[in-house]
């Protein structure tokens, strides 16, 4: 394999005049494309920000005009709690983790200089673009946006009638499917990349973490997503071409959909999880200046938890009306999967040992997750013992749960990322003064906020709620409420240090090395920011990832690339 | 702007060429789509005992008729294939046109099928049965459909001579299709 | 700059002359704002919604829409079981947090222009109606445009499919059985009156006529 | 820990409490050694000057020993859990105890009905109470529940009583529950139901045998002389 380096890598991209639009917008160029899914991903999320903006006033402050949106009325106010649900899930975690820092780290991790299918890839980005598209459009149509939470059990979604959104759940339903199946085809490219057109001499413990991890989370997706579409398909034909799918009175069954939901639901948690278990494993091992302890464990780990998260699903269903034998069997698997996971903290604990720590901003993001995602982790094995989830299910203590979980993964994982891959994907450095204020300043309000909403869960407060001064027994967590929406907003406000830092950086920061953090993955050897075709000539790989501070060598790291 | 098929896609680390290798991904995922699909039926099927009668209804003849064709139609793929890897690609365009042939024949019969059973009164709201029966066949005969015009555009190339492994990986798509007709025949025909 | 000046100076007079309606022009404001809850199933415009079964509302009259109000909060209405669309209203009533809210969003919804409602019940016979409307005529008004003083009323303004399923919901004492809300139980006593379906598709009908003369 | 924000109302709150402590006492154990030792690690190893990072691979038997014995001691953690956990579960949702009275509950669009069996104590008789968003109950009597539910899904939740069941159109779900401490308190939905979904909300009323009597009294009075004949004895 060794021997068949091509000498004649940037030959097959002849360097020519490019129009705004075959550069930006019909680029078949993998940075490009990233660069499109982590942007429209980060628009997405400010929607979703603001829709956590607004309902957080909504329940702090109830029946007052929210500053900026106007007095929230109840079915306004369940479109944006499913939608927030929706977006944060399926238009911003999946195009950023997956997609975007995916599409970005693939080719450049594996020395090659694009992804396998270049046309497909855009054709990936261009129908979740349109299904983005069809979600925004979806809050503007006639009776709003759909409002029956991001799991759409129906007959809820199922029936206008009930629903009182017969566009909204429509258009809704559709953009998810869209953006499924554009997620699918992004996850074929990658894992066919993957395994065909790494750099020669790269064996399979030689691929660096975070790639391997999307890779299982990709896998894991096409495997989980597939009785979704069906199920989507024949919930659309219940909504608009009068099936009984899902209509107990016509024969069907409501249950059915949430098998289905959550026999994909579940996964998906991993799906988005594993790329920034990734994220963070390349980032610890770089400003710990350690071997990551254990690569093949961590690798094997991965497997297993990907293989037991397509077991556990009906945990989410406890209390739907399931044959009450089922939850002894799920509890059991539920309870297992701690395992693997615990495991991998350990492991993440582990590396540290011995190190030689710098606590830069990628750094300080990285090893928040660690610790933030412990909590969200350990107080699932509550939801998970079906005997607590009687009481706990549907409160606020699983919200603040899977927010332990979902935030680490989805907001503090992008941060770490693009802290980290910043000098490469621009060139330049990000201002490390200002990346801390903001790190703090995202950090503390998000545990005040979260660990809240655990008492007040704790206290039987369900979610979905749209005002609990209505219910005598929920009123008096009002205080509880209120600090929980202020230190919302202090967060939210704190986000302007990072766009302003990021755009400023953009422009006018620091100019960047090759390899500013002495880091031994491949896209380290490349310019930054990487050229079209990556690398004048494609580098070959010598060694595994992780060979930091290996004994007699002067410098603490070695890259991949450099041989001997 | 000029398409320059990158080097990525023509290294082969795993030892399948790419394009092979991206297809079994594919109907890998087709695999869990229509997988739940069945999986829901057969679930309800189990459930509802009164399914069986309204199965009743469905013409197992035309159904096996329609096997065929499509067994038929898979065999002149397999037949291109081994053209296309001979280097023959005009024969190769040939033996998938009559594959098309067959794919349009299915599509046909199942048209005339649908008539006698809508004209019937069986239609997509009838019963949870027949939305099942339409949504499953529904699905099945769009991947026909797909696959039809997928088919033209590879023996359109063949013909030329050009790009000839795309024969063998739209037969491999094929293939599955008729894979994916085999398990919903005796489901929905056979099972009375 | 003149032009500003102008329209500044025109913009104070204005509001100096209009201090006086202010008090009822903030109540109209204010129920404007938060008529905003009540779109979702009554529409936009008041207008009512079938797949809501939620009936036109606009421009009924303000001591109406306020005494109904009241008993949705009380539970004096809206509070049978088999009120379906009752049993939506009486939570979202809640939404009024006070008397002041409720009276601006009833003064707000009787200042909306009425409704012509579309007739979608089919079957009705408006000459046959016109007979047995001469019951409902004593509260109602002959041109179904409703009595205060009767406690009776517009019903020219809102859909017909909602008279007829009020009227079956009366008959069967669905609504009126509830001793705490006296109007309807005197309406239930009248809906006992008419003997069947048909007799109330004929009244509905009839009064649907009075919608096309308006 | 519950029950000092929510009073505990029904024969199996205890339980689920004393569950939830148990599993709190296990991962606070785990949560504190794992951030303990985590914060101690970034600090005693915080970069020095001349001193490099250690070549840790991880892959030998006396390195990985450290992860591996911790995570079986998580195992014997959750197997205690599990153990915890299936036996409150069995005994709330999988064992249903002889009813003395049984309570139909229909949920619809958005409003609790619950039919009370009445005096007689019998369901589905001339002298059923039917009140909406009102559950009356009676301390030490042993309930069963018939859920239904007319559109959507609802859920029926009594966070007193740490009992929640969905109600699945089509369907009657039976369970029970055996309050244990008289007052009134909140009954939430807790399965999306549409736009009402956040208003509805009903009361239960736990009273005294003789608060529950004097009640029944007031809903039907006629059938009064009946309560003492077919009723079974309070006590």
């Amino acid at each position: 394999m060794a021997d068949t380096v091509p000498a004649f890598a940037h030959g097959a991209h002849p360097h020519h005049e490019v129009s705004f639009w075959s550069k930006y917008v019909f680029s078949t160029d993998h940075k490009m494309i990233a660069m499109q899914y982590m942007f429209t991903g980060l628009f997405m999320g400010l929607i979703g920000g603001y829709f956590a903006y607004v309902f957080r006033m909504q329940l702090a402050f109830p029946g007052v005009a929210v500053p900026g949106f106007g007095l929230v009325s109840p079915a306004e106010y369940n479109a944006l709690v499913t939608n927030h649900g929706t977006i944060m899930i399926f238009w911003v975690a999946m195009p950023v983790l997956l997609a975007a820092f995916g599409n970005f780290l693939i080719p450049l991790m594996l020395g090659c200089d694009d992804m396998v299918f270049p046309r497909i890839n855009r054709l990936s980005y261009q129908l979740f673009l349109l299904s983005a598209i069809i979600l925004v459009i979806s809050f503007f149509v006639p009776g709003g946006g759909f409002g029956g939470a991001w799991t759409a059990y129906p007959p809820l979604s199922a029936k206008a009638e009930y629903s009182l959104t017969p566009l909204g759940s429509t258009l809704w339903l559709v953009a998810v499917t869209f953006e499924f199946i554009a997620f699918l085809l992004g996850g074929i490219n990658f894992v066919t990349t993957v395994m065909n057109s790494r750099a020669p001499g790269m064996k399979m413990y030689d691929i660096p973490m975070v790639v391997w991890m999307i890779v299982v989370a990709s896998i894991l997706f096409m495997a989980s997503v597939g009785p979704l579409i069906a199920g989507a398909i024949m919930l659309l034909m219940d909504q608009n071409l009068g099936t009984a799918f899902y209509d107990p009175d016509r024969g069907g069954d409501p249950i059915l959909w949430q098998h289905l939901f959550w026999f994909f639901g579940h996964p998906e948690v991993y799906v988005v999880l594993l790329p920034t278990l990734g994220i963070v494993a390349e980032i610890i091992t770089v400003f710990a200046r350690k071997k990551l302890f254990a690569y093949k464990t961590v690798l094997y780990t991965v497997f297993g938890t990907a293989v037991l998260s397509f077991t556990v699903w009906a945990h989410h269903q406890f209390v739907a009306g399931i044959d009450p034998r089922m939850a002894h069997i799920f509890t059991i698997t539920t309870l297992l999967i701690s395992i693997p996971i615990a495991e991998l903290m350990f492991v993440y604990i582990a590396t540290l040992y011995g190190g030689s720590i710098t606590l830069t901003t990628p750094m300080l993001w990285a090893l928040s997750f660690i610790a933030t995602f412990l909590i969200g982790g350990v107080t699932g094995i509550f939801l998970g013992a079906s005997g607590t989830d009687i009481y706990l299910h549907d409160t606020y203590f699983v919200l603040a749960h899977f927010h332990y979980t979902f935030f680490p993964i989805t907001i503090i994982g992008f941060f770490a990322g693009i802290t980290y891959w910043f000098p490469k994907m621009f060139g330049r450095m990000l201002d490390e003064r200002l990346g801390k204020i903001h790190f703090w300043g995202t950090i503390i309000p998000f545990n005040i906020i979260f660990l809240t909403l655990f008492v007040v869960g704790l206290g039987g407060q369900h979610r979905r709620i749209y005002d609990y001064t209505q219910f005598p027994d929920l009123a008096r967590f009002q205080d509880l409420r209120v600090l929980a929406t202020v230190w919302l907003v202090l967060m939210l406000g704190f986000q302007v240090v990072f766009i302003y830092n990021f755009f400023r950086s953009m422009a006018r920061g620091e100019k960047a090395s090759n390899n500013p953090w002495k880091a031994n993955t491949l896209e380290w050897s490349a310019a930054s920011p990487p050229p079209h075709g990556n690398w004048s000539e494609l580098p070959t790989a010598y060694r595994g990832p992780y060979e930091y501070s290996v004994p007699g060598r002067e410098e603490d790291y070695w890259p991949q690339n450099v041989p001997g | 702007m000029a398409f320059a098929r990158p080097i990525s896609t023509t290294r082969s680390t795993a030892g399948m060429p790419t394009g092979r290798l991206a297809v079994w991904w594919v109907i890998a995922s087709e695999v869990v789509i229509f997988g739940g699909l069945l999986a829901s039926y057969i679930m309800h099927r189990l459930a509802h005992d009164a399914w069986t009668a309204q199965a009743a209804h469905t013409n197992m003849w035309i159904g096996a008729f329609n096997t065929l064709v499509l067994l038929t139609s898979s065999l002149s793929a397999v037949l291109a294939h081994k053209a296309a890897e001979e280097g023959d690609g005009a024969r190769a365009a040939k033996l998938l046109c009559a594959t098309i042939g067959g794919g349009l024949l299915f599509l046909c019969v199942k048209a005339f099928e649908w008539t006698i059973e809508i004209t019937a009164g069986f239609t997509l709201q009838s019963s949870t049965f027949w939305s099942f029966y339409y949504t499953a066949s529904g699905l099945h005969a769009a991947h026909i459909i797909a696959g039809v015009i997928i088919l033209a555009f590879v023996a359109s190339t063949a013909r030329k001579n050009l790009e000839l492994h795309r024969v063998e990986l739209i037969g491999l798509y094929w293939h599955f299709v008729d894979v994916i007709w085999i398990f919903l025949f005796p489901l929905l025909y056979i099972a009375k | 700059m003149i032009r500003r000046l102008v329209v500044a100076c025109a913009c104070l007079a204005l509001a100096t002359l209009g201090t006086g309606g202010a008090a009822i022009a903030a109540d109209l404001a204010r129920g404007e704002v938060l008529f905003h809850y009540c779109t979702q199933c009554h529409g936009d415009a008041g207008g009512g919604s079938l797949l809501a079964r939620a009936p036109a509302i606009a421009g009924l009259g303000e001591w109406y829409l306020q005494s109904q109000l009241r008993k949705f909060q009380s539970g004096d209405r809206g509070t049978h079981p088999d009120d379906v669309g009752g049993l939506r209203m009486h939570p979202m009533s809640r939404l009024l947090r006070s008397e002041e809210d409720l009276q601006a969003v009833a003064a707000y919804v009787a200042s909306l222009t009425p409704s012509r409602p579309e007739p979608v019940v089919e079957g009705g016979d408006s000459a046959r109606g016109a007979v047995l409307y001469t019951l409902c005529a004593t509260c109602h008004g002959p041109e179904g445009a409703g009595i205060q003083a009767f406690n009776a009323p517009a019903l020219r303004t809102t859909n017909d499919w909602y008279l007829l399923a009020a009227l079956a919901k009366y008959k069967v004492g669905v609504r009126g059985s509830n001793p705490r809300n006296g109007t309807a139980m005197l309406m239930r006593g009248m809906a006992m009156q008419l003997s069947d379906e048909q007799a109330m598709k004929d009244v509905v009908a009839h009064i649907m006529t009075f919608a096309d003369s308006k | 820990m519950i029950e000092s924000l929510v009073p505990a109302a029904s024969s199996y709150a205890a339980d689920i409490d004393a569950l939830f402590t148990l599993i709190f006492v296990f991962v606070g154990f785990w949560l504190i050694l794992c951030e303990g030792l985590f914060f101690w690690l970034i600090w005693r190893f915080r970069k020095k000057e001349g001193a490099r990072g250690q070549y840790i691979t991880g892959e030998l038997k006396s390195e990985t020993r450290w992860i591996t014995y911790p995570h079986l001691l998580v195992l014997v953690c959750d197997l205690f859990i599990v153990v915890g956990a299936v036996k409150v579960w069995y005994d709330v949702k999988q064992y249903l105890p002889p009813a003395e009275e049984t309570v139909r509950i229909v949920s619809q669009q958005w409003a609790w009905t619950f039919v009370h069996a009445g005096p007689d104590g019998l369901l589905g008789t001339t002298d059923d109470i039917t009140k909406v968003n009102e559950l009356h109950v009676q301390v030490d009597r042993t309930y069963h529940y018939k859920l239904e539910s007319t559109d959507v899904l609802h859920s029926f939740s009594v966070p007193v009583f740490r009992l929640k069941q969905d109600a699945v159109p089509g369907r009657v779900i039976t369970g029970w529950f055996r309050p244990t401490q008289a007052g009134e308190w909140d009954i939430q939905c807790a399965e999306i139901c549409g736009i009402g979904h956040g208003l509805m909300g009903a009361r239960i009323y736990i009273e005294t045998p003789a608060q529950h009597a004097a009640w029944l009294m007031q809903e039907s009075p006629i059938s009064i002389a009946a309560v003492t004949r077919t009723r079974p004895a309070e006590e």
